[in-house]
C-alpha cells in the first residue's frame, strides 16, 4: 500500500501521478476464507478491516453484490452523533464516535470527519423533557451533550429562524459538540483499501445466491454467482437486504425495509456551519465541504426495495426545511436519490451470533447506520472473532424480542400527551 | 455596443433595447435575449470561474446543459439567487447580474492559484493529505476548502416571494415543445380528451428555433395548437421528475422573467401531474470534444454558436472555428456563414466526410481540414487561436481564431425515461443510450427517442495528439474541472464501476449532473479499462431533471399555511384573558393565564391554590373522544383494554388503560357507559388518532363479526372542566335536568341534561382530587357555555387555569400523564396501576406480552414520588436518579424524574419519577447529580395529597 | 415544572372567515362561502336496509355518491347532511352505529367555473371527474375533508372544525 | 406517488388518502395465552420483508376509512392486486 500524504503527493505530481496503485484489486474469489462478510458496505468493509488489523484474521473475504460502497454507505447524509439516551444506546454510538476520531490517520485515508456539532432542536415541552432527560443521562455516561437556549441556538446556527410565532417556535435544543459529518465515500474507500492492505478479498459484483450449512448445521460458505465459497463463519453486514440473505440461512428476522430519500441543493459559499436535526418539524440538514445542503427525507410509508421515492415526501421536507429555515426558499434542489433501510421493531440494530453456528448479523440500523459505523465493524469483527458478543453489543441481540427487553429509543422519545 | 450582433436576423425585438448589467458594468440587450445572447452580443467572453481551479470559463451550451455561465441575478433586497445558468435567463429592462466564485473578480481570481499548482490536486486529492497534525482537519484545511469551494452566496434574508402548487389531471403528457413535442400534441389532441404540453423554455420550437427555414411551420403548428380547445400549453415550465404511475412534477416560473416591478402573483408553481398517458420529446443534447485548451472562453458547442446566431443575432466571433466529428457540425458551419458569420475553417476529426458537406463549405468560402484535430487553444480569458494537426500528430498549423465550436454529436435526453425506470440500450450510431422498453404508459419521440436526423458522426474519447493525456488540460466536467487525466488516474487506482469513477473524479455530480460530460467520461473510462461502453454501465438518472426550487417543492406549505394549528372553541376566550399557550401534538393550549406581569410559577401557584381552595376552570376540549355504538360495545372495549367493562352500569365512568400488543402503556382515560349500547370514550390529546386508528385496526381486521362502531367525537364536544369545593355551587343553578347531589350523582357517574340551555352530557370526575365536574357541549355552544359558567362563578372566585395548573395538581395525586410519566416502556406494573388491569380477563390487547421472561424481572422501573431534603429544591423533569452519587463515570443510573413541581397545597415541591424497584425503595435516599451538586430526595409513595379520597367525593 | 419562553400565541392566528369571498383560478371565477349551519349524522350498519328502515329514509347505495341528504362514504358507512331541525331517531339494541356529530365539521361551499381548479390546487382527486352526486371523503394538502359535487361548478366542503380557519385560508389563497 | 385500487370504493385513489398496515395475513392467535414466548415473538414482530411479492395491509384512511389487502411488487412497487379483508391472498404470486 503506498502511504498517502501531502509529501507523496507533492512528488507525485511530478510524476504525472503514475505511481498510485490500484485502492482494491480485482480478484478471484479463493475456495474457502476462514471468514466471509456479506455486503461490501461501511460495516462489512470495517468488519474486515478491524478482523485482519485487530483481531489477527486477515484470511478474509467481503462479497458485494453490487460496487462496494454503493448501499447505504454511499446514500446516507453522513451525520455522526452519540447522545442516545438508554445506556445501551449511549455506549454503542459513543463507541463508533470514539473510532471516528484518529479515523483518518488509523486508515491513512482522510475520512474528513468533522465535529461541527449536531444540535436537534426542542419545540415543545415534552421536547424539552425528553431532551433534558437525554442530556442528564450522557451526562453520567460521559457522553457530550449540552442544553441550548434559543438564543444560544441562534447563535451557534445564524440561518435559524427563532421567532416565537413559529407554527413550531425553537424553545432550545440539545448540542453534541462532537457530532458532526464525515465523507461517505472516503469512509468505505478507506476500511476497503486498508481491509486488502491487510490481505482481505473483496469480490464485486458477486451476488450471494445461498448459504450453504454442514450436518451439523453451521455454516460451511456461500453460494454465489462465482460458484461455491467455503467459510468457517460468516459475517452478515446487508442493510436493506438483510431479510433475504438470512431466509438463504433459515432465519426469519424481525425486519422490515424502507425507502429513505435525501436531497442535496446546488453548492454555495459556507452559510450553515453545523448539523441541525427536528424530531417535531422533521427535518435534518448540514452542509457539505463542497457548498451543498445535505438534506434528509423521511421515510416512505411502505416497504420497498425500489431505492425510489414519492414526490410528496420531498415537498414535505422541503417545507419543514424552508419553515426552520426561511432563508432558502430560493435554493434550489439539485439532486435527490434513495436508499432502503431495515427496521427492527424497537429501532435499534441487531449486532449478534444467530441461532446459526458460524453466522453473525448486524442490521437494523435503520437510518442512523453510518454514524455507527467504526463501531459496529469493530464490534461485528469482535463478535466474530470471539463466537461472543463484546459487552457494548451484547444486549443488541435476537432474545430481546422473545423475552421482551427492548432498547427502545424511539418510544423513549414517546409521543406528546 | 460591440460588434457581435448581426444586423439582421434572429427573434429579438430590435425596437425594444433593454439595459442590464453584469458585475456593475452596464450593457444593452434587446427584448427576446437571454442573458447569454445579450452578453455574447457585447462582446463579454469571460463568464465564470470554475468550482475546483477556479480557471476563467465561457459560455458553454444555450440550454440546461451550461456547466460554465452561472450567475447570481438579484432582484432587490432578500431575493438574490445564485448558480442560474446565464443562457437559460430571460432579459429583462434592469437585469442584474454578477459572477460567482471569484475574489476579487471575475477577470483577477487569486484562487487561481490553485490551477497554477493544479498537478497537484488530481481527483481524490482530498483522501490522500490534510491528514496531519489531527486537529488542523477541522481548524485549517477544511475552512480553507469550504471557502474555496461552494458557487454562488445563499440567500441570507427572508423569501419575500410566495410559492404555488396544485395538482393537474390529463389523459396525455407532451414534454418539450419542439417539433417531434408539438406534432405528438396535435395527434394526442384528435383523439379528444385532456392533453398537456409543457417546455421549458419560454417559447415553443425547441432546436426549429436556431433553424429560420422551420418557422413558418412552426407558426402554423402553434396556430393549430391555439385552435384545439383541449390541449393547455404551459412554456417555461420544466418537468423535473417522473414519478411513480406517470405521476410527474414539474415546475412553472410565472415572475423570474419579468422585471421586478411588473411581477405580481406566486414566483414559481409546482405543478403535480397525473397523466394517462406521457409523450416525452426532450430532445438531444450536444457533446463536447475533449481535447487540450477545450475550456478556453470562447470554445462552445457548436449548436450554442447556431443557437446565437439564428435564434438570437448574435455572432460568436469574427473568426470562428469549427471542431467536428459530426456532420450537424458542418450544418452549423453552413448556416453561420449564412447568417453573416465568417467561419474560417471547419476541422473534422474524420478522414472521410460527405463531399455534399465538404463541397458546400468550400463553396461557402471555409477551409475544409479532414482527419484533423485541435491540440491546443491559445488565449486564456478569450480564444485568440488554435494549434491543429493531421491526426493530432501531424506538423502543427496555427490559426488565428476567437472561438471555437465543438460538434461531438449527440446525447438523447433520457433523464425523465430514466426515472420512471425505462430500459435503455446503447446505439454505436448515437454514440448514446436510447429509449428501450418503459415500463410506464409511456413513449419517447423525436431527438430523444434517437428518431431525428442529425446527420452522421463518429466518437472519440479524446481528440488524437501527440501530447500526454496526462499533460493535457483536456476537460470532461468543466464545472467540476475534471480531466481525461483525472478518469484515467481514477482507473489507475482502482476504480472500475463507472460510479465509483463517478464519484472519485466527481464526474457528472456538478449542478449540470453531467449533462455534458457523462457520455465523455464514460467514452474515456471505456478506453481506459478497455471495455465496451455498454459493461461499463451508466449512472443512475435521478430527479430532478434540472435544479430546483425549495419554494416551489414547498408550494403552499409556507409561514401560517406550513401546518394547521388546532385550536379549541374556547381558544379565542383564552387568548382574550392573556393566557399563554403551549403546543401539544397539533393543538395549542392555554398553558396558564398570568395576571400583572407574573411569571409561570406565581401563575400556577396561584391557579392550583385557587382551585383548592374555591373552584377553577379548564378547557380540556382538545381531550380524544371517540362514541362506541353498538350491541358488542361493551364487548370490544373489553378486548381493548385492560379493564374490565361489561360491568359497568350506564350512568357511570371508569378509567381506561389501553396497551400496545408488547404491553406497553399507549394510552388512557375515563370513559363513561352512557347507554348499554353506548359508550363515550375519552383518549390523550396527542392519542386521539393513534387510538382510533388502533381501535378500528382490531375491529375491522381481527374482530369483524363483532356488531360496534367508532366515531371520532373529539371535536364534537367541548369540554369544560370545573373543578374544586364550590363546582357544584358554581353550575347549580346552570344545571337543569340533573340532580347534582351528592348521593344521586356520585364521583365517576355522567349524567344528560341541559347547562345554560345547552344540552349536555355532564361527567363527574376529576382529574385534580377535588369535586369536579367535566361539561361536555356542542362545539358550537362551547364558548357560550364556558362564559355562563365564568359569570356563574364569580360570586364564588372562579379561577381560569391551564394545563401546567392541570399537570401539577394531578402530580400532586399521583395521576399519571401517558408520554411524560410513561415513555412506551412502561407496563401497568411498572406504573402502579395493578388495579386497571383485569386479572379474570383471558385476553386483553397487550395480555400476553406481559408474561414474557423479563418483563417481570426484578429490576424493572416502578412509578413513585419523591421530596426532595430541602423542601424549596425544584427537581429538573429528566434529571437521572442515582443509589450512589460517588461511583465512578459510567455512573449507574437507577430511573429519571418524570415531573417536577412546586406544589402550593404541600407548600413545597413535588417530583413524580420512575426508579429501579422503585416501590421497595419507599422511605429511602436517593440522589440526583446535578452539575455542580447532588440533591437528596426521599422515595414515596406516588400521592401527595388527600390520599383517602374524601375531597373528590365530597 | 419548565419555565419556557412565553408564546404570545403559539403559531399563526388564523381565524376561519364568515364572509363570502370571490376570486378566480386561471381566470375562472369561483367563490368561498360559508355553508349555512346544518345537521350532521354518522351513520354506520353492516346492513344498509336495516339502517334505511330505522332512518325513514332511502340511502345511496354506490360508496362515493350522495342522495337526498345522504352520503355514502363506505361500505358501512354514511354520513347525514341534513337541515337545521332534522333529529336522529333514537333507536338501541340494534346492531346500528348512528351518532350525532353536527357540530364536529363546519361546511364550505365553493361554486363557479373555477371551483374545480381551486380545489384541485390540493386535492389530488381528478376533480373534474366528480359529477353531481358525487360525494367522498378525502384530503386537501395534508387536512381531511369531504366533498359533495351538488351541481356543476359548484360543491360543499366538510372540514372538521378546528381545521377549518387553515382550510379557508389554503382556498382564499387558492382563488385569491 | 403511488395510485392504489382500492376494493370497496372500487376505483384508484391517490397515494395520499391512504395508511399502510404492514403485512398482511398475520391474524392475531384466538387464544394468546396458549403460545410459548417464540410463537408469539413470531406473531409480533416476524416478518417475511420479501424482495418482490408482498401480501400487505393498507386503509383507505382518508376515504372509505375501511383496512384491505394488497399484493404489491416491493422492488417496482406495482400493485398486482388489491382485495378486501377476510378475502384470501390470490395465488401464484410467493417468491
Amino acid at each position: 500500500m503506498k502511504r498517502f500524504s501531502g509529501l507523496n503527493l507533492f512528488a507525485e505530481a511530478f510524476n504525472g501521478h503514475k505511481g498510485w496503485p490500484e485502492h482494491w484489486p480485482d480478484k478471484a474469489p479463493k475456495a474457502a476464507y476462514d471468514v466471509i462478510i456479506i455486503g461490501a458496505g461501511g460495516h462489512g468493509l470495517g468488519a474486515a478491516y478491524y478482523l485482519a488489523a485487530k483481531y489477527g484474521i486477515t484470511n478474509v473475504c467481503v462479497i458485494e453484490k453490487g460496487w462496494l460502497g454503493g448501499g447505504n454507505a454511499g446514500r446516507n447524509t453522513t451525520i455522526i452523533r452519540s447522545n442516545y439516551l438508554y445506556d445501551e444506546s449511549a455506549h454503542l454510538y459513543d463507541h463508533a464516535v470514539k473510532l471516528w476520531d484518529g479515523l483518518s490517520q488509523e486508515l491513512n485515508y482522510n475520512v474528513m470527519y468533522s465535529k461541527r456539532g449536531v444540535l436537534m432542536l426542542a419545540h415543545n415541552v415534552h421536547d424539552i423533557q425528553s431532551f433534558k432527560r437525554h442530556i442528564h443521562a450522557n451526562r453520567l455516561n460521559g457522553v457530550d451533550n449540552e442544553w441550548l437556549s434559543t438564543e444560544a441556538c441562534k447563535a451557534y446556527c445564524p440561518p435559524l429562524d427563532i421567532s416565537p410565532n413559529a407554527r413550531h417556535p425553537v424553545l432550545g435544543g440539545a448540542l453534541q459538540r462532537r457530532g458532526g459529518t464525515a465523507r461517505h465515500d472516503s469512509v468505505a474507500w478507506g476500511y476497503a483499501r486498508g481491509a486488502v492492505a491487510r490481505g482481505v478479498d473483496i469480490i464485486q459484483n458477486c451476488a450471494v445466491t445461498g448459504i450453504r450449512r454442514g450436518p451439523d448445521g453451521a455454516v460451511i460458505g456461500v453460494e454465489t454467482e462465482k460458484g461455491f465459497i467455503g467459510a468457517k463463519k460468516i459475517g452478515v453486514s446487508a442493510a436493506g437486504s438483510t431479510s433475504l440473505v438470512m431466509r438463504m440461512a433459515g432465519l426469519d428476522f424481525p425486519l422490515e425495509s424502507y425507502p429513505l430519500q435525501a436531497l442535496v441543493s446546488e453548492p454555495v459559499k459556507p452559510i450553515f456551519p453545523c448539523v441541525v436535526m427536528s424530531n417535531t418539524v422533521h427535518a435534518y440538514i448540514s452542509q457539505s465541504d463542497k457548498g451543498e445542503l445535505v438534506i434528509g427525507a423521511g421515510t416512505d410509508a411502505y416497504v420497498s426495495y425500489s431505492q425510489r421515492g414519492a414526490l410528496h415526501i420531498i415537498e414535505h421536507t422541503l417545507a419543514a426545511i424552508c419553515e426552520i429555515f426561511p432563508i432558502f426558499t430560493r435554493m434550489r434542489m439539485l439532486r435527490t436519490w434513495g436508499g432502503i433501510v431495515d427496521v427492527t421493531p424497537d429501532r435499534s440494530p441487531i449486532l449478534a451470533k444467530t441461532p446459526v453456528p458460524g453466522l453473525y448479523v448486524n442490521c437494523g440500523w435503520g437510518t442512523g447506520g453510518f454514524k455507527a459505523t467504526p463501531g459496529a465493524a469493530d464490534l461485528l469483527a469482535h463478535t466474530i472473532a470471539h463466537d461472543a458478543p463484546h459487552a457494548i453489543n451484547a444486549p443488541f441481540n435476537l432474545d430481546r424480542f422473545r423475552n421482551g427487553r427492548l432498547i427502545d429509543e424511539a418510544a423513549a422519545a414517546a409521543v406528546a400527551h | 455596443m460591440s460588434g457581435y450582433r448581426l444586423a439582421a436576423g434572429g427573434r429579438i425585438d430590435r425596437s425594444r433595447p433593454l439595459a442590464f448589467s453584469f458585475d456593475g458594468q452596464g450593457y444593452q440587450g434587446f427584448a427576446g435575449d437571454s442573458l447569454a445572447s445579450a452578453l455574447v452580443a457585447s462582446g463579454v467572453t469571460l463568464f465564470g470561474r470554475s468550482f475546483k481551479y477556479h480557471r476563467p470559463r465561457g459560455l458553454v451550451g444555450m440550454g440546461p446543459e451550461e456547466p460554465n455561465a452561472l450567475v447570481t441575478v438579484d432582484r432587490g433586497p432578500a431575493r438574490i439567487t445564485p448558480n442560474l445558468r446565464a443562457p437559460q435567463v430571460a432579459l429583462h429592462d434592469g437585469l442584474q447580474a454578477k459572477s460567482q466564485n471569484r475574489w476579487p473578480s471575475l477577470k483577477f481570481d487569486v484562487a487561481a492559484l490553485n490551477d497554477v499548482f493544479g498537478a497537484l490536486f488530481p481527483a481524490g486529492f482530498y483522501n490522500k493529505t490534510f491528514m496531519w497534525p489531527r486537529s488542523a482537519w477541522e481548524k485549517l484545511y477544511e475552512p480553507v476548502i469550504r471557502q474555496l469551494a461552494g458557487l454562488g452566496d445563499s440567500p441570507v434574508a427572508r423569501d419575500p416571494d410566495h410559492y404555488d402548487a396544485t395538482y393537474a389531471h390529463c389523459e396525455v403528457l407532451v414534454v418539450g415543445g419542439g417539433i417531434a413535442g408539438i406534432t405528438a400534441t396535435l395527434e394526442a389532441a384528435a383523439h379528444g380528451g385532456r392533453v398537456i404540453l409543457i417546455d421549458e423554455q419560454d417559447e415553443l420550437g425547441g432546436g426549429a428555433l436556431a433553424d429560420p427555414v422551420q418557422w413558418a411551420a412552426l407558426d402554423a403548428l402553434k396556430e393549430k395548437l391555439a385552435a384545439a380547445g383541449n390541449v393547455t400549453v404551459m412554456t417555461r415550465t420544466t418537468a423535473f421528475g417522473y414519478y411513480h404511475q406517470n405521476f410527474i412534477g414539474a415546475t412553472q416560473s410565472l415572475t423570474d422573467h419579468l422585471a421586478p416591478a411588473d411581477a405580481s402573483g406566486p414566483r414559481e408553481r409546482l405543478w403535480r401531474i397525473r397523466a394517462g398517458e406521457v409523450v416525452l420529446a426532450q430532445g438531444a443534447i450536444e457533446r463536447p470534444l475533449v481535447f487540450n485548451g477545450n475550456d478556453v472562453p470562447g470554445v462552445m458547442l457548436a449548436s450554442a454558436g447556431r443557437m446565437l446566431a439564428l435564434r438570437y443575432g448574435v455572432a460568436v466571433g469574427h473568426a470562428v472555428v469549427v471542431m467536428a466529428a459530426h456532420d450537424s457540425g458542418w450544418r452549423d458551419a453552413l448556416a453561420l456563414a449564412g447568417a453573416g458569420v465568417h467561419v474560417a475553417a471547419i476541422i473534422d476529426v474524420r478522414n472521410v466526410v460527405g463531399a455534399d458537406l465538404a463541397d458546400a463549405a468550400r463553396d461557402a468560402g471555409i477551409a475544409v481540414h479532414i482527419g484533423c484535430a485541435i491540440t491546443a487553444v491559445h488565449g486564456r480569458h478569450a480564444v485568440t487561436g488554435v494549434t491543429f494537426a493531421a491526426n493530432g500528430t501531424g506538423p502543427a498549423c496555427k490559426l488565428a481564431c476567437d472561438a471555437v465550436l465543438m460538434a461531438g454529436g449527440w446525447t438523447p435526453s433520457v433523464h425523465l425515461w430514466s426515472h420512471a425506470k425505462g430500459s435503455l440500450t446503447w446505439s454505436e450510431a448515437w454514440g448514446a443510450y436510447l429509449p428501450g422498453t418503459p415500463i410506464e404508459n409511456c413513449r419517447a419521440v423525436g431527438a430523444g427517442a434517437g428518431a431525428w436526423d442529425m446527420g452522421h458522426g463518429v466518437v472519440t474519447a479524446v481528440l488524437p495528439s501527440h501530447i500526454d493525456v496526462r499533460a493535457q488540460k483536456a476537460f470532461v466536467d468543466f464545472q467540476n474541472d475534471v480531466k481525461a487525466r483525472d478518469i484515467h488516474l481514477a482507473v489507475q487506482e482502482g476504480m472500475r464501476s463507472i460510479e465509483h469513477i463517478k464519484r472519485y473524479t466527481t464526474n457528472g455530480m456538478a449542478t449540470d449532473q453531467g449533462k455534458t460530460s457523462n457520455l465523455n467520461g464514460l467514452q474515456i473510462a471505456s478506453a481506459a479499462l478497455g471495455r465496451p461502453v455498454e459493461q461499463i454501465g451508466l449512472t443512475t438518472f435521478r430527479p430532478p431533471y434540472t435544479p430546483q426550487t425549495f419554494g416551489a417543492l414547498m408550494g403552499h406549505h409556507k409561514d401560517a399555511l406550513f401546518q394547521p394549528v388546532r385550536k379549541s372553541p374556547i381558544d379565542e376566550w383564552a387568548t382574550e384573558h392573556g393566557a399563554v399557550f403551549e403546543n401539544v401534538s397539533n393543538w395549542r393550549r392555554a398553558r396558564y393565564f398570568p395576571r400583572g406581569g407574573e411569571d409561570m410559577d406565581a401563575a400556577v401557584l396561584r391557579e392550583c391554590a385557587a382551585v383548592r381552595r374555591s373552584v377553577g376552570i379548564f378547557d380540556a376540549s382538545t381531550l380524544g373522544k371517540i362514541e362506541v355504538v353498538g350491541p358488542d360495545a361493551a364487548e370490544f372495549l373489553n378486548r381493548m383494554y385492560t379493564n374490565p367493562w361489561k360491568g359497568l352500569q350506564p350512568g357511570r365512568c371508569r378509567y381506561g388503560l389501553l396497551l400496545r400488543e408488547d404491553g406497553f402503556i399507549t394510552d388512557d382515560g375515563v370513559s363513561a357507559r352512557m347507554a348499554d349500547d353506548r359508550f363515550h370514550l375519552t383518549t390523550t390529546t396527542g392519542g386521539a388518532a393513534r387510538v382510533l386508528g388502533m381501535m378500528e385496526d382490531y375491529l375491522q381486521t381481527e374482530w369483524s363479526d363483532l356488531d360496534v362502531w367508532l366515531t371520532s367525537t373529539t371535536e364534537q364536544w367541548a369540554v369544560i372542566a370545573l373543578q374544586g369545593p364550590r363546582a357544584r355551587d358554581v353550575i347549580a343553578p346552570l344545571v337543569s335536568g340533573i340532580d347534582l347531589g351528592a348521593e344521586a350523582f356520585p364521583h365517576m357517574a355522567v349524567r344528560e341534561g341541559t347547562i345554560a340551555g345547552v344540552p349536555t352530557r355532564l361527567f363527574r370526575v376529576s382529574f385534580t382530587g377535588e369535586l369536579g365536574f367535566e361539561i361536555n357541549v356542542p362545539a358550537s355552544e362551547g364558548r357560550k357555555v364556558w362564559e355562563e359558567v365564568w359569570d356563574a362563578g364569580q360570586a364564588h372566585g372562579i379561577t381560569a387555569y391551564g394545563t401546567e395548573t392541570m399537570h401539577v395538581l394531578r402530580a400532586e395525586k399521583g395521576f399519571i400523564i401517558v408520554g411524560q410519566d410513561t415513555d412506551g416502556t412502561m407496563t401497568p406494573y411498572d406504573m402502579g396501576l395493578d388495579w386497571a388491569v383485569g386479572k379474570k380477563k383471558p385476553d386483553f390487547v397487550g395480555k400476553r406480552s406481559l408474561a414474557r421472561p423479563d418483563m417481570g424481572l426484578p429490576g424493572r422501573k416502578q412509578f413513585i414520588g419523591l421530596l426532595t431534603e430541602d423542601p424549596q429544591d425544584l427537581l429538573e423533569e429528566g434529571a437521572q436518579v442515582v443509589a450512589d452519587p460517588d461511583a465512578p463515570m459510567p455512573m449507574p443510573m437507577i430511573g429519571h424524574v418524570t415531573s417536577s413541581y412546586r406544589s402550593a397545597a404541600l407548600g413545597r415541591t413535588i417530583a413524580l419519577a420512575v426508579i429501579a424497584d422503585g416501590r421497595a425503595r419507599i422511605g429511602q435516599t436517593i440522589f440526583v447529580p446535578m452539575p455542580g451538586k447532588v440533591i437528596r430526595a426521599t422515595v414515596t409513595a406516588p400521592m401527595f395529597y388527600d390520599a383517602e379520597g374524601s375531597r373528590l367525593n365530597a | 415544572m419548565l419555565e419556557i419562553a412565553p408564546m404570545a400565541v403559539a403559531g399563526i392566528d388564523l381565524k376561519r372567515g364568515s364572509q363570502p369571498i370571490t376570486g378566480a383560478v386561471y381566470g375562472l371565477p369561483v367563490t368561498l362561502a360559508p355553508a349555512a349551519p346544518l345537521v350532521r349524522w354518522s351513520l354506520r350498519a353492516k346492513d344498509a336496509a336495516l339502517l334505511s328502515v330505522a332512518l325513514g329514509r332511502t340511502l345511496p347505495d354506490r360508496v362515493g355518491t350522495h342522495h337526498d341528504g345522504i352520503a355514502r362514504l363506505g361500505p358501512d358507512e354514511w354520513h347525514g347532511l341534513l337541515p337545521l331541525g332534522t333529529t336522529l331517531p333514537a333507536v338501541s339494541g340494534q346492531p346500528l352505529g348512528m351518532v350525532d356529530v353536527s357540530a364536529r365539521s363546519v361546511g364550505f361551499t365553493l361554486e363557479g367555473p373555477g371551483a374545480v381548479a381551486a380545489l384541485t390546487r390540493g386535492c389530488p382527486l381528478d376533480v373534474a371527474k366528480f359529477t353531481p352526486g358525487r360525494a367522498t371523503r378525502t384530503v386537501f394538502e395534508t387536512v381531511e375533508i369531504q366533498i359533495w359535487c351538488l351541481a356543476p361548478d359548484r360543491f360543499h366542503v366538510e372540514v372538521w372544525r378546528s381545521f377549518a380557519p387553515w382550510l379557508w385560508h389554503a382556498l382564499a389563497e387558492a382563488i385569491g | 406517488m403511488i395510485l392504489i385500487h382500492c376494493p370497496y370504493c372500487e376505483e384508484d385513489r391517490p397515494e395520499v388518502e391512504f395508511t399502510y398496515g404492514g403485512e398482511a395475513h398475520i391474524a392475531r392467535p384466538l387464544d394468546p395465552g396458549a403460545l410459548d414466548d417464540r410463537q408469539w415473538e413470531t406473531y409480533l414482530y416476524i416478518r417475511r420483508n420479501p424482495r418482490g411479492a408482498h401480501a400487505e395491509r393498507w386503509r383507505h384512511a382518508h376515504g372509505c376509512a375501511r383496512f384491505f389487502n394488497a399484493v404489491r411488487d416491493t422492488v417496482t412497487d406495482r400493485f398486482e392486486v388489491t382485495y378486501k379483508t377476510g378475502e384470501p391472498r390470490p395465488a401464484g404470486d410467493t417468491k
